[in-house]
């Protein structure tokens, strides 16, 4: 093992294999298609809201190992959640993909820690956070929208 | 594929003149299957620029100083060596660029712009590199020409050769076409496509970035009218290329870029221009990146083309022989390698090409992945993306064999 | 002029940083006075650029292995340190060329295409290279806009501040013009040029060739919409400059080069097309030219802007007193040397500057002689060339001394 | 005296010098510009014929002294001279100034081998050639439009 294929966690290739958040969603309130045209990742996040909470997320699209997981990870962590911590954990990803710390990720977000190896793989830090970003773009545009 | 024969490249010693190929990569023996991207660089290419940098340091033209004559003389025999290199009949034939890219604006704005009239047509292929697509798009957008594409075999193996001629028509004024497609390694029928181009009055450009010094080139044997390359891809410097064009359309064309050395005559509100090849070399041009150039033609002539070509044809047919056996390799391109340059693409089972890559850069190996600025023959073949290993001269079996090594790490974490 | 003070800079010291200054030229000290057409180069420029062929040698973009990552980060680094070095809001209002002819072009086609109708008018000045000038009379001829320019003082000292505003018309849209002039060193007051054309709603190109790391330079401040510049004039690798574009403006312009890197998506039929800077950076960049830059960009921030501001002032001071007491000597540009940089250029009696410039390269000086892309100035002045003498940081009295007593050769020769 | 210096010979510098032949002429039969944009030598030739003899040749314009001193020489030699003594002289400075012999000139053009020095001097070529270019073309088309 050495740092590239140390990259490929169990976590990661769990959450990547799942296919329990991968599907399109009929009756989402949002929906939101991202892209790296770069390295040719493309996905769509659906979003279903009941008020501020997040009752349904789920992702389709096609992407490397690191950008599906990392979608995956979202929905795992996201559904039930607020918008509020949805902001809250975009920000966490973020900082722990860019920044030098590892941040304290709530209980239902644990699986996310996985995901800090590929800050040694500058390229596919896009990857991870393609999910990521686009989520916070479906919430500024609620929240503007809504308020 | 072909029968083990004795290499005519002696490899090995060719290795040592590419100072990269002593380094580790990720802690292993650095694999470079990315030739295709840019060519690793040998000493004497380096030296040439660092001597001119060393010794010279002076811009050229009109310096009155020993220092400026002498980088002139060089500048102008790079021009010399690469004119020879693609036997054009006279050197100022050859326009240094900044590559393959520059070199096809050029032609699009100083001859497409100029010549195309609504409803002439364009004809190109779905192998081209974005290079070679987008600017006849732009092109036909700015003066109503349109774009049309040369039917393609199935599996897109290469240009139908049924369809060749049916797809010129009596609008058809250019044909842009790659010598070598960056995907695949597919080489069109230049010839046959010049000489049906130039029965209906059409001009061909090639988009020679694969091409130019993995193989003899021979524009006049090959008749076409213009041909593009890089430096960066066959030995040379980064930052310079050549538009190779024939006179007379050289001639007949606007200048591109405006400014100093291009010039004859300055009035505040007119000006009249130099000749060729003057014309299109706008501003203090890349003078070291020239010589080092011309460094780089000694060098890989000093090699020998033919013996480049043949190596690398050996490696693909090594990678194919390799492939056959298993299932879980899908390979783009045809396995009759006459018509195909060293290029190896393919997808490993459902395994997104760049998992595939950045597990192999693990190993040391170095590859492509995505959709190779070829989102159109992505299309054709429905997939996202690649995993592309290319070869040049240094290529030996070894990294052939680090890389089917690779894969097979990537099989044991994905499978 | 000025009384002797002390240098800031230790030139003896950074001399030994240029090999080309150990060279001797003609068998003599070398007394390299040609800066204006290309700076020397130091030895971390030139190990820069090795260190990346070496070591790397790799693409940059989509490169999942280690070297190219390492030269993708090298790469955007450089465009950092160059958006540091003439404080730019951010990083992708940074776009590598060739050099500062290349940039003018893409603002002359990319803006001044798009945008100037018929009757629009572009305010230029004879003080300016052929690259700023040609560039707008083809942009003219092609959009119907009217080239006008600002007055001028008598003897071409400078542009007349009393019809500076006058100048303007209400269908100025552009202001192109130089940062110093290649011909005197003169210097515009660029900042009261942007303010007079931002009330009127124009933009202002600077060409930045000569004013770039001989003075600090703050867009900001100068509150100038496009700024051009060449690294080789400031001790980087040939083949490379920069475009500084104010991001709105660039987001407005179309794309110049069509090709790879620049795209989004590209369809059969169409494209669509990447953030900046990528929008303006079709095809693989000069990758270790950029790199060179890089360091080029510290290394003169490392010496120091200011210092070598004065620096060149008092050579050119020293210049103009040893001209005093002369009769032989025709000098151009004002004697106050508030607004000249260091250029020193002038006519010895009648004697033709190529001969005084081949004189004094036998003397081992070497100057540039002729019209220095500048033929409208050269009109105004009434020659046919002048004999330029240009300094840089490592310039030095003994360089100066060298051309006096080189003119005392031409003045036994020729009178 | 080193290389530079050498070039400047007393013979090249008299010619330079020498007025004699440099002025415009009005009863020419032929006359034509020739310049070297890139350097600024800019003359102009003016040529009376009688038949296939050159009666009078000048010259006018501006140029360094190189360039001009070729000029005067080429008035000296070729007054009283045919077309095709011209064309022979012309391909003797020619080959002079490219190749690496130094020919035998005719007594008459003696001087030009002051000359010969500038081969070592590329950029100089051109302006040494410059008035023997000019009339090469005078020659040229005269004899096309002749014959
Ligand atoms: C004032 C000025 N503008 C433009 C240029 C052109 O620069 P480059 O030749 O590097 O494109 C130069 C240099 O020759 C210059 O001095
Ligand atoms: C076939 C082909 N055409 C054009 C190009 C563009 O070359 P460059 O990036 O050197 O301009 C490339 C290289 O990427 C290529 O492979």
């Amino acid at each position: 093992m050495n740092l590239g294929d140390d990259l490929y966690k169990e976590i990661i290739l769990d959450n990547y294999k799942a296919k329990k958040y991968r599907r399109r969603m009929d009756d989402a309130d949002i929906s939101r298609e991202g892209a790296n045209p770069s390295c040719g990742d493309d996905i769509e996040l659906f979003v279903r809201l009941n008020g501020d909470r997040i009752e349904e997320v789920t992702y389709d699209g096609a992407g490397c190992s690191i950008c599906l997981a990392s979608a995956n990870m979202l929905c795992t962590a996201l559904t039930g959640r607020t918008l509020g911590e949805a902001r809250a954990l975009f920000d966490q990803v973020r900082s722990m993909l860019t920044d030098a710390d590892v941040p304290d990720f709530p209980e239902y977000a644990a699986d996310l820690e996985a995901m800090q190896g590929v800050k040694a793989f500058p390229v596919r830090v896009k990857c991870a956070m393609l999910a990521w970003s686009t989520l916070k773009q479906v919430v500024d545009e609620h929240s503007l929208s809504a308020g | 594929m072909s029968p083990a024969r004795t290499l005519p490249l002696d490899v090995s010693k060719l290795r040592t003149e590419f100072p990269v190929l002593s380094r580790a990569m990720r802690g292993k023996r650095l694999a470079y299957l990315d030739s295709g991207a840019t060519s690793l660089k040998p000493r004497s290419v380096l030296e040439a620029e660092r001597a001119y940098y060393e010794q010279l340091s002076s811009n050229i033209h009109r310096g009155v100083y020993e220092f400026s004559e002498r980088a002139t003389i060089l500048y102008d025999e790079a021009r010399t060596k690469a004119a020879g290199l693609i036997n054009a009949a006279a050197a100022r034939e050859v326009i240094f660029t900044r590559g393959t890219t520059e070199s096809i604006n050029l032609v699009g704005y100083s001859w497409g712009r100029k010549f195309l009239k609504p409803g002439d047509e364009i004809l190109t292929s779905e192998f081209e590199h974005h290079s070679n697509i987008v600017v006849w798009q732009e092109v036909a957008k700015a003066t109503g020409a349109v774009l049309r594409f040369f039917p393609l075999l199935p599996h897109a193996e290469g240009l139908d050769p049924e369809q060749l001629e049916t797809a010129f028509s009596e609008r058809t004024r250019i044909v842009a076409i790659t010598g070598m497609s960056n995907v695949t390694g597919y080489k069109p029928p230049l010839r046959r496509i010049a000489e049906l181009a130039h029965e209906r009055g059409a001009v061909v450009l090639v988009d020679g970035a694969q091409m130019a010094c993995h193989e003899p080139v021979d524009v006049q044997a090959l008749d076409i009218d213009f041909l593009a390359f890089s430096a960066h891809k066959m030995c040379g410097p980064t930052g310079i290329g050549v538009l190779y064009g024939r006179e007379s359309l050289l001639e007949a064309m606007d200048p591109f870029l405006y400014g100093g050395d291009m010039i004859e005559r300055v009035w505040k509100d007119r000006s009249t221009y130099a000749q060729l090849p003057e014309k299109f070399e706008a501003g203090t041009p890349h003078i070291a990146g020239a010589i080092g150039f011309g460094a780089a033609c000694d060098f890989v002539q000093g090699v020998g083309l033919e013996a480049i070509a043949a190596h690398e044809r050996e490696l693909l047919d090594y990678c194919l022989a390799r492939t056959r056996a298993r299932d879980d390799i899908t390979v783009y391109g045809g396995i009759n390698t006459d018509d195909r340059g060293g290029i190896f693409s393919f997808n490993f089972a459902d395994v997104h090409a760049h998992d595939v890559g950045m597990i192999l850069d693990s190993h040391g190996v170095a590859v492509r992945a995505g959709f190779h600025c070829a989102q159109p023959l992505m299309r054709v073949f429905g997939v996202a993306g690649t995993t592309r290993a290319s070869f040049y001269m240094y290529t030996d079996r070894s990294d052939i064999d680090a890389l089917f090594d690779g894969l097979d790490a990537v099989r044991k974490i994905f499978l």
